[in-house]
């Protein structure tokens, strides 16, 4: 059921939103205007590109939270299984994520956590 | 140890100054009482104001079709804006010519409700009423003649 | 990739985006041109002028009794308070003493519109911030003040009350009940508004160091009223040069050292206190007399440059007056608290974030009006 | 320090400056080419102080159009006047003073903007008020403008 | 009813109401009418339209009740003219907003503006159908339950930052830029946060999640750090949905209106509708996973009380749960002021992340205790 249910969630949800685009485009009152395409920004024209390379000052973020992501999915499986394997669990997955502190704590000390 | 002493002050100050805003929020939510809504155009019959609001201009005018505006002018002069026009004629009364009130125009569009007419009128002819719905669809309907059709001047009418 | 299709290097490339003149939080229509580099302010220049109506060149077509309602128009927030500046100016020139009562309702009358202007500030800054529960909290409390002064005045906002010599009117009967009312229930609300903001962590972070301005540079730049103080600028009129009933009333001048958003924010809240400390002094004793002095129906002052000065919300607001002795002022020039502090914000903004640049901006207490004149 | 003694300390310095004084205020008016000069004197000199320019205006005196500044000590509480009056009518050129107070800059663009002032050194001389290409100065006595302005008088 | 009087014999005491009987029912009735394909097409169906209509409802009662909330927060009334006390205002917005032109800004990328609306409602749209809402109306009961809900949740962000790349609005763009931060970051305090839960319940499964609570819901049984979850929970979730205080791809003060500047009509609409519903989705993901989901509220030995108590249908449990939940992050939004950018990675890194990991080995301490309550 789970991955034929998965496929009708997605083709209902698509049928929704392109319904009422579709609908959207065709019903309403349209009128031309040449400003209408204008680009909003407070009512003045925007000087110079918009899509240019700048420092938006969370790459270093972005790498930390590949780590924790992935840290976190395999903390899952252990979690499901935590209350069965007892004592051997807990304290592999101490030692796991203490090196895991260990290095959130060097990131910390090393102003990677600080937006620049 | 004393970072983490200040962590964890840090982490409850922190939780309970959110608390303190959520309380106040939370209050009102549960307090209907303090609503200070008023559903305006519903509440039109009671809702009244003050008496010196400042509205839109108006001349009296009693039940003989009479106004006391002798057409002197002085309205107009002090108007900062020039929203006063006084058009006046001449008749002969009693063989006297006499300066008479033809027209008085009000541009409620351009008035400041600053109120100099009204306290500068040596006889009191003009005054501010309090209506406050001037919404209208065309902006020369707010150029309004403020004497009646036919109306004469007499300086003794009682309000 | 962008380099070869705009022939700009990259690192030529320049990120301006306009705040304003159509912006939430420029409050009026002020027009920021502001240099980005992500998220961080390089470099700003203010554009004003949206709003210029030329304010001081029609004065020099109306009469002085006609200048009063185009000075509510500056700083709308404290129309009363310019209203009473040029009263000023034109009774020290005809040295005309007006009555106690005179003094006494403009003060009060002045100090109400001070505590006005800083709820829709509180307001408008909360909302600054993102809390828009505040902006309907702030606004609450005003229609309290916006009814005495319509109730006694007519006007709400712009209440063209104050007339050279003395009053338009006399106090309405109601108007000693009505603000005794006012304090009682600002006394319970006030302290509502430091439970949400002043104390909230979220907010403290978000003002705390952030637009410090240091108090040589405050006087370098005359950043005046609130902004001033908290930098440490005592630059209150009121103190210095006492009008009105100001030297009978016992009132602190609320001076902070540290320069940031959150002291000009405490300054503001800490007036709001001070402020009716003020009025509660003077409301039992409004003594009896009138309350227009006997003036000429055309006033021409004699020959001569006035200047007068006066503490309006947001500021020092000055009138400046050369007359050649016609019925008609020869140039007026009005002194705008907002026009200076406004001029602080290209030395504020340079590596400050977005979001700190609204709160700066919120801190000040901008009235594009006022700026544009 | 009183009214007398400012004029004394000025006038031993700047001997060509005029004084009249008016309402309790001194009125200094110097020529351009002093103005810089003694409004750093002002600001710097120990027993002055004037650290605090409260009020830049432009004024069209019809014969000149000229710079009015408004000085005040924040320590020792006293005021002046400073005028500036440039021969040129057409083009008066007034030294910038916006390296003394940095708050100058905006009420100088105004002075420009609205009177036709220009201003030497500053660093970013631009219409404050009205647009970019706007023609003439609007607070100017002599300047007509039938398009846009409704004429009260 | 016959579904009640089967239930109690078999299924343990506590449930009363089995809605598995009744969908069985229908397959076994469908089944009888044609054959095997047809019966599981005609199932789907069934069940798209249902999941729609409920969406759309949804969406439509936490609009309403958003505005009455703050309306009544800020002392207002809110809205009051369509319908008694309003409540049809929101279907009179939707019918206005379908009935807007759609404008695309002459430099917008076509393709990706278009397509961002899709994303974010597939996203929500496929987190929706994991959520048990009664014992056996739940349409996906995946056995990696929390996980696969993580990474669809996730999914919603992907469509803000091609709706503010798209757009070519450089405030847009910097609001897609601060949303991108912000899912960077929090993902990780949610997972964190729900594992704390997965190591007291033993499994990723909703419906065991819920199974597991029908002695005592997880926020009393398992104390301390689940409590601690529950804040941390909160408040990233809130995070993940862009809702104040967390607004900053939206922050109206900054950004005018951040992300969705550009978008129109209908197609603001469903930006809007699907902040709403995944609102909905974290509220009753907290209600099934901290306050027992559809397990109605059991105390002790009090027989006659829980007896009572279970007569309660669980759709009534499970709603109230939600709408409490969903109350507590409109208080927090219209309470709060806006955080700003590293703000917002200061308190993920420096404190959720920190906390949280703390918690996850108190969490699995005091499971290896036992000291929690069974």
């Amino acid at each position: 059921m789970s991955t034929e249910g998965l496929i009708v969630f997605f083709l209902v949800a698509v049928t929704l939103v392109g319904f009422a685009l579709v609908f959207s485009s065709f019903i309403p009152p349209t009128s031309k205007n040449l400003f209408k395409a204008e680009t909003y920004e407070c009512g003045i024209e925007t000087t110079g590109i918009t899509w240019i390379q700048f420092n938006v000052g969370y790459y270093l973020f972005a790498i930390l939270f590949l780590i924790f992501d992935v840290e976190t999915v395999f903390l899952y499986p252990w979690a499901t299984v935590m209350k069965e394997l007892g004592i051997v669990a807990f304290v592999e997955i101490l030692i796991f994520l203490i090196i895991l502190g260990l290095g959130l704590l060097y990131a910390w000390k090393k102003q990677a956590l600080k937006w620049e | 140890m004393t970072g983490i002493v200040e962590y964890i002050k840090d982490v409850f100050g922190a939780l309970k100054s959110l608390w303190t805003g959520m309380k106040v929020t939370g209050y009102y939510f549960v307090h209907p009482k303090e609503i200070v809504t008023e559903q305006y155009p519903e509440n039109r019959e009671t809702l009244k104001m003050f008496d010196r609001f400042k509205g839109e201009l108006t001349m009296p005018h009693n039940e003989k079709n009479e106004h006391k505006c002798t057409s002197c002018g002085i309205c107009e002069m002090n108007c900062p804006n020039g929203s006063i026009e006084v058009i006046s004629k001449f008749e002969t009364i009693d063989g006297k010519k006499k300066k008479m009130l033809d027209t008085y125009i009000y541009h409620l569009e351009m008035c400041t409700f600053c109120d100099l007419c009204v306290k500068t009128c040596p006889s009191s002819a003009i005054e501010f009423a309090q209506t406050f719905e001037h919404a209208v669809w065309d902006r020369s309907e707010l150029t309004k003649k403020l004497n009646k059709q036919d109306s004469v001047c007499s300086k003794d009418i009682k309000e | 990739m962008i380099e070869a299709i705009t022939g700009i290097k990259d690192s030529e490339q320049e990120y301006f985006i306009n705040m304003g003149p159509q912006h939430p939080s420029t409050h009026g229509v002020l027009r920021l041109v502001v240099n980005l580099e992500g998220e961080i302010v390089k470099s700003l220049v203010p554009h004003c002028g949206y709003i210029h109506r030329g304010i001081e060149k029609m004065c020099e077509k109306d009469t002085y009794q006609q200048v009063i309602h185009l000075t509510d128009r500056l700083d709308y927030l404290s129309a009363h308070i310019n209203n009473e500046a040029v009263c000023l100016l034109v009774e020290n020139a005809l040295e005309v003493e007006v009555s106690d009562r005179i003094k006494y309702i403009r003060t009060i009358m002045a100090e109400l519109n001070r505590i006005a202007s800083h709820q829709l500030w509180w307001a408008a800054f909360g909302m600054d911030m993102g809390a828009l529960t505040t902006f309907f909290y702030g606004l609450r409390d005003r229609e309290y003040i916006l009814n005495i002064f319509e109730q006694t005045t007519g006007g709400r906002l712009l209440q063209s009350y104050n007339r050279p010599g003395g009053l338009m009117n006399d106090i309405h009967p109601d108007f000693v009940k009505k603000i005794k009312e006012f304090i009682v229930h600002f006394r319970k609300k006030l302290p509502e508004y430091d439970e949400l903001l002043t104390g909230n962590v979220i907010f403290h972070n978000r003002t705390r160091n952030i637009g410090t301005l240091t108090r040589e540079n405050a006087i370098n730049y005359g950043v005046t009223g609130p902004s001033g103080r908290a930098s440490n600028f005592a630059c209150d009129v009121r103190k210095k040069y006492p009008y009105s009933a100001y030297d009978k009333v016992d009132f602190k001048e609320i001076l902070f050292t540290e320069g940031d958003s959150l002291a000009r924010y405490q300054v503001r809240v800490a007036e709001m206190w001070e402020s009716m400390k003020i009025l509660e002094q003077l409301v039992d004793g409004i003594p009896e007399g009138p309350f227009m002095m006997k003036m000429k129906p055309v006033i021409k002052l004699p020959v001569g440059e006035y200047y007068q000065r006066v503490e309006a919300a947001r500021g020092e607001f000055g009138v400046y007056v050369i007359s050649t002795g016609e019925k008609n002022p020869y140039r007026v020039k009005f002194r705008s608290p907002g026009l200076a502090n406004l001029s602080t914000l290209n030395h504020l903004s340079p590596n400050v974030k977005i979001a700190d640049l609204v709160a700066i901006m919120g801190s000040l207490d901008l009235v594009i009006p006022d700026i544009d004149r | 320090m009183t009214n007398e003694q400012l004029k004394e300390t000025i006038e031993k310095k700047f001997d060509k400056a005029t004084f009249d004084e008016f309402k309790g205020m001194l009125n200094v008016t110097v020529k351009p080419e002093d103005i810089h000069q003694l409004l750093d004197y002002l600001k710097n000199e120990n027993g002055l102080k004037f650290d605090f320019l409260f009020s830049l205006t432009g004024v069209d005196w019809s014969d000149s159009i000229g710079i009015i500044y408004h000085l005040e000590s924040v320590e020792l509480k006293h005021v002046i006047a400073v005028k500036c009056k440039p021969e040129s009518r057409e083009n008066p050129i007034i030294p910038s003073v916006t390296d003394l107070w940095a708050g100058a800059e905006m009420h100088e663009d105004e002075a420009y903007d609205l009177f036709g002032i220009n201003f030497t050194n500053h660093p970013n001389l631009r219409r404050l008020m009205m647009d970019e290409h706007w023609n003439g100065h609007p607070m100017r006595k002599d300047y007509v403008d039938k398009i846009n302005i409704i004429d009260l008088g | 009813m016959n579904i009640i009087s089967q239930v109690t014999d078999s299924a343990p005491k506590y449930i009363i109401y089995d809605f598995g009987i009744l969908t069985s029912r229908i397959h076994e009735w469908l089944s009888s009418m044609m054959n095997t394909t047809w019966t599981s097409v005609v199932e789907m169906v069934l069940i798209g339209v249902v999941f729609l209509s409920f969406y759309a409802l949804v969406g439509l009662i936490l609009v309403y009740a958003e505005r009455k909330v703050c309306a009544f927060i800020q002392c207002r009334l809110g809205p009051m003219r369509v319908g008694p006390w309003g409540i049809f205002q929101t279907i009179a917005d939707f019918i206005k907003l379908l009935m807007k032109e759609l404008l695309i800004t002459r430099n917008a990328d076509k393709f990706l503006f278009n397509v961002a609306p899709f994303i974010v409602i597939i996203a929500s749209f496929l987190a929706i159908g994991t959520i048990p809402f009664a014992k056996g109306i739940q349409a996906l009961d995946f056995n990696v339950g929390v996980l696969y809900l993580m990474s669809v949740s996730s999914l919603g962000v992907l469509g803000i930052l091609l709706a503010g790349w798209a757009s070519n609005n450089k405030y847009s763009l910097i609001g897609a830029m601060r949303s991108g931060a912000q899912i960077v970051s929090y993902e990780l305090s949610v997972g964190l946060a729900l594992m704390v839960v997965v190591i007291f319940a033993g499994s990723m499964q909703f419906s065991e999640i819920v199974q597991s609570q029908a002695t005592g819901w997880w926020i009393w049984k398992g104390h301390i750090p689940v409590i601690i979850a529950f804040v941390i929970f909160m408040i990233a979730s809130t995070a993940e949905t862009n809702r104040g205080p967390f607004d900053l791809a939206e922050a109206e003060s900054e950004l005018t209106a951040g992300f969705h500047t550009e978008y129109s009509g209908i197609k603001f609409a469903f930006f809007f509708l699907a902040e709403y519903m995944n609102m909905f989705i974290i509220a009753s993901i907290a209600a099934t996973v901290f306050f027992g989901g559809w397990m109605p509220l059991h105390f002790g030995n009090f027989a006659a009380f829980n007896h009572a108590m279970d007569y309660i249908p669980p759709f009534v449990w499970f709603f109230s749960k939600t709408m409490f939940v969903i109350f507590l992050m409109m208080w927090f939004k219209w309470t709060f002021p806006r955080l700003r950018i590293d703000q917002l990675l200061t308190l993920e890194w420096k404190y959720l992340l920190p906390i949280n990991l703390v918690n996850v080995v108190l969490a699995a301490f005091i499971v290896l205790m036992g000291w929690y309550l069974i």
